[in-house]
Order: structure tokens, then C-alpha cells, then sequence
């Protein structure tokens, strides 16, 4: 799992291994992990899984790597 | 890094942009058109903050993958494109220093500067890139945050 | 030569052009993009020779102060901008130099390459400025002339 | 008088002096002075007095110059 700018802050570790099934267990699993901070940060970002967007159904084997990515300042 | 075709040059890197170096680079015979875009660190933002610098995080390979993408695409909407090279940089990027350099070349004008406009605002909206504003006594994130869009829909 | 202002930098020289010059020039801490075009000699052309060279032929005087007037229009139209320099070259350019070179800074990206745009665009239809063309053995003026146009006209 | 480009070159110099109360004179004495192939050049040309657009019958004096501009090849 790959934690980027806010929710890096946010979880507090940019580089993390977490099990689950599908997506959704996963996430579920992190913000257990690393608490309401993190949880805010995740409500508005985007997943992807090995570059591409996901949702929470998809599932996830031990080497796909899962990616969280809250909003970007284009400016 | 440089990628394997010699027309396309994509780079996310902590190293100092040279906007000279790309659009000498981007120059070729057939191209009378050279379009550079270059993105610098300015003193006002989002925050009403004096800035000194801002700080670009990333994941190296994710950005350089939708780069990649962005130039693909570059070079589907306009095929006569000669080169183009998107470079941004990352971690700390003091006032008045590049952060993001972009330039295109082709044999007329028209299409390098679509092309290059079309470039920089793609990056600024689709690829994974965040950015820390510092100022004297603290720093935030920037905030006129959105989310991530899809390269496709641009 | 360099205008009274320090915003405005107009130049008709047969010295060589260095884009990276103006750019630099051009950046200023409070404006975040800076676009620049290089309009460089190319090997092809209206009358389907090998170029090997440009030979440019003005009224230094004509020019500079009809590549003033289009300054002040671009700065009419986006007030915002903040730099502008607009160089061009005379006499002879060998294929692969840069004959002209136009470079506008601005707060935010878009006023930025409409002004480039339309400054580089301007100077090609309204600015006294003819060209020869130079091959392996012969020479010939530009086959592709059109009546020069006014500035508010553009 | 001042004669750019392919006007230069059909005429055979770039700078001269020509009497005449108008432009349209000053032209006329200038065709009879460089010949047929400034007269072809000068058919498709643009004429500026002191930088500006003029035309024929506008008036000129000793301090006034005269520029023919042929067509421009923007590219």
C-alpha cells in the first residue's frame, strides 16, 4: 500500500503491507491501522491499484500494490 | 530519465529543470516551432502566504507512467508533433525556480503550442503530485486541492 | 536594444538569438509561467528546396517600432501579463538557429500562451520583414508573400 | 524614399531621394527612374509614409519618408 502527500501524512508512513481480499477490506483494514486522520484524508481519495483507478469491490492479491490518493493542488 | 524513443522525454526528479537544455533538446530540422512552457515557483498562493518555496511529493514511477500517458495522447490528437519533453521536479523548489518545464516542437506553430498547452494542463490535472507551500515559520498544503482526473477525459 | 520599460525587451539584431536568455529575462517572482516560442530555420520551404540558410532583410526602424506597437496591443488584451520580449533576427540564420524568439511571462499559464500566440502570429503577418531563401547553388525569395496586415487588425 | 526587399532589389538600392508633392508623384517619378520590374514589385506593394499606411494622393514634404513594401512571407 502506497500512502501519498496528505494521507502520508495523515497515516504517518508512506509504505505500508496490509492484507485483505478485495479493496475495500484493505482500506478497512488501514484506517483500523491508523485512525480518524487518515480516515478524513480517505473519504476524498482517489484508488488506484498498480496504476489504474479502483473501487472497493476489486479484488487484491499480495502483489498488487494499492495507492491513496487525495485531491491535487493543479494551480 | 530519458525514454526510449529520442522524441519523447519524460523526467520527475529532484535535479534543478533546465528549460534551455529541453527546448534545445526539443530543436530538430523538420520542426520550425519550439513551444516551452515553463511552470515557477511564484510569491502568492491559495493561502495568502509570502511563499519561499514549495515542496512536490510524489511517487516517481506513477507520475512518470501518466506523463508517459499525457504525451501518448500528446501525440494522438497532434501526429505531426516533432518532440516533446515533460519534465517536473520534485522536493523542495525555491522562489523563482522551475518546477515544471514542458516543450514540444513541430514543423508549424499552431499544433506545438496546442500541444504544449494541452501538456501542462494535463499534468497540473491528472497526474499524482503534491505540493507543500512553505513560507518563513510554517508551511501547508496547498489548498485548492481536486481530485485526480483521468488523462481520456482532458 | 532594450525598450524604456523593463517589461517590454523588443529586439531586430543580427546577433544571435538565445532563447534561454529571454526566458530568464522574463521570469519575474510574481508570475508562474512563462511560455516561449523559437521559431527556428527549417529545411523545408514554399519552393520545395534544401534550405541551408534564411537570409532576413528589414528596416531595422520599421520593425522594431511595428513589434512595439504589437507589444502594446498583447498588453491591451491581457493587462495581466507581465513580461514580454520579442526578438528577431536579420540578415543570415543557417537552418537549425532560431530566427525569432518571443517570450511572455504572466501570473497564470493561459493569458500566457494566448499572448505568446498572438504576439508570434502578429509578427509574422503585420511586421516588414522579408526573407530569402538560400540552397546549394541559388537563392530566391519566400514564394508564399501576402500584403502586410495592421496590428489591430489581428 | 525607402525601397525593402524585392523592391530593393528590382529598383537596385535601398535609399533614394525623389521630388514630389504627393506620394502618388514621388512613386511615378520612381518608376520612371528604376523601370518595369520596380513598377511589377510596386503594383503588389504597400506604401507607408512615416510608418503608417498612405495612400496616393496623401501629401509629403522634404522631411518625409516613403517605405514600398512588398508582400511578406510570415510562414
Amino acid at each position: 500500500m502506497l500512502l501519498l502527500g496528505p494521507a502520508r501524512e495523515a497515516a504517518g508512513l508512506r509504505d505500508d503491507l496490509i492484507d485483505g481480499d478485495t479493496v475495500g477490506e484493505v482500506l478497512g483494514a488501514a484506517v483500523s491501522r491508523y485512525g480518524p486522520a487518515f480516515e478524513r484524508v480517505l473519504a476524498v481519495s482517489q484508488i488506484w491499484v498498480n496504476g489504474e483507478v479502483a473501487s472497493a469491490n476489486d479484488v487484491v492479491g499480495r502483489y498488487d500494490e494499492i495507492a491513496v490518493l487525495p485531491p491535487i493542488s493543479g494551480g | 530519465m530519458n525514454s526510449s524513443s529520442t522524441l519523447d522525454w519524460v523526467s520527475v526528479s529532484s535535479a534543478p529543470l533546465s528549460q534551455d537544455q529541453l527546448t534545445t533538446w526539443a530543436t530538430r530540422p523538420q520542426c520550425g516551432a519550439v513551444v516551452t512552457f515553463c511552470g515557477t515557483v511564484r510569491n502568492s498562493s491559495t493561502t495568502g502566504n509570502d511563499i519561499t518555496a514549495l515542496d512536490y511529493e510524489t511517487s516517481e514511477e506513477l507520475a512518470v507512467a501518466r506523463i508517459t500517458q499525457i504525451v501518448a495522447e500528446a501525440r494522438s490528437r497532434w501526429p505531426e508533433l516533432g518532440a516533446v519533453a515533460v519534465h517536473h521536479r520534485i522536493g523542495l523548489v525555491e522562489l523563482g525556480e522551475a518546477a515544471v518545464v514542458v516543450a514540444v516542437s513541430s514543423p508549424h506553430r499552431r499544433e506545438a503550442f496546442e500541444a504544449a498547452q494541452f501538456c501542462i494542463d494535463t499534468v497540473k490535472n491528472c497526474v499524482p503530485m503534491w505540493k507543500r507551500e512553505l513560507w518563513d515559520g510554517g508551511s501547508s498544503w496547498s489548498e485548492d486541492a481536486r481530485t485526480i482526473l483521468g488523462v481520456h477525459d482532458q
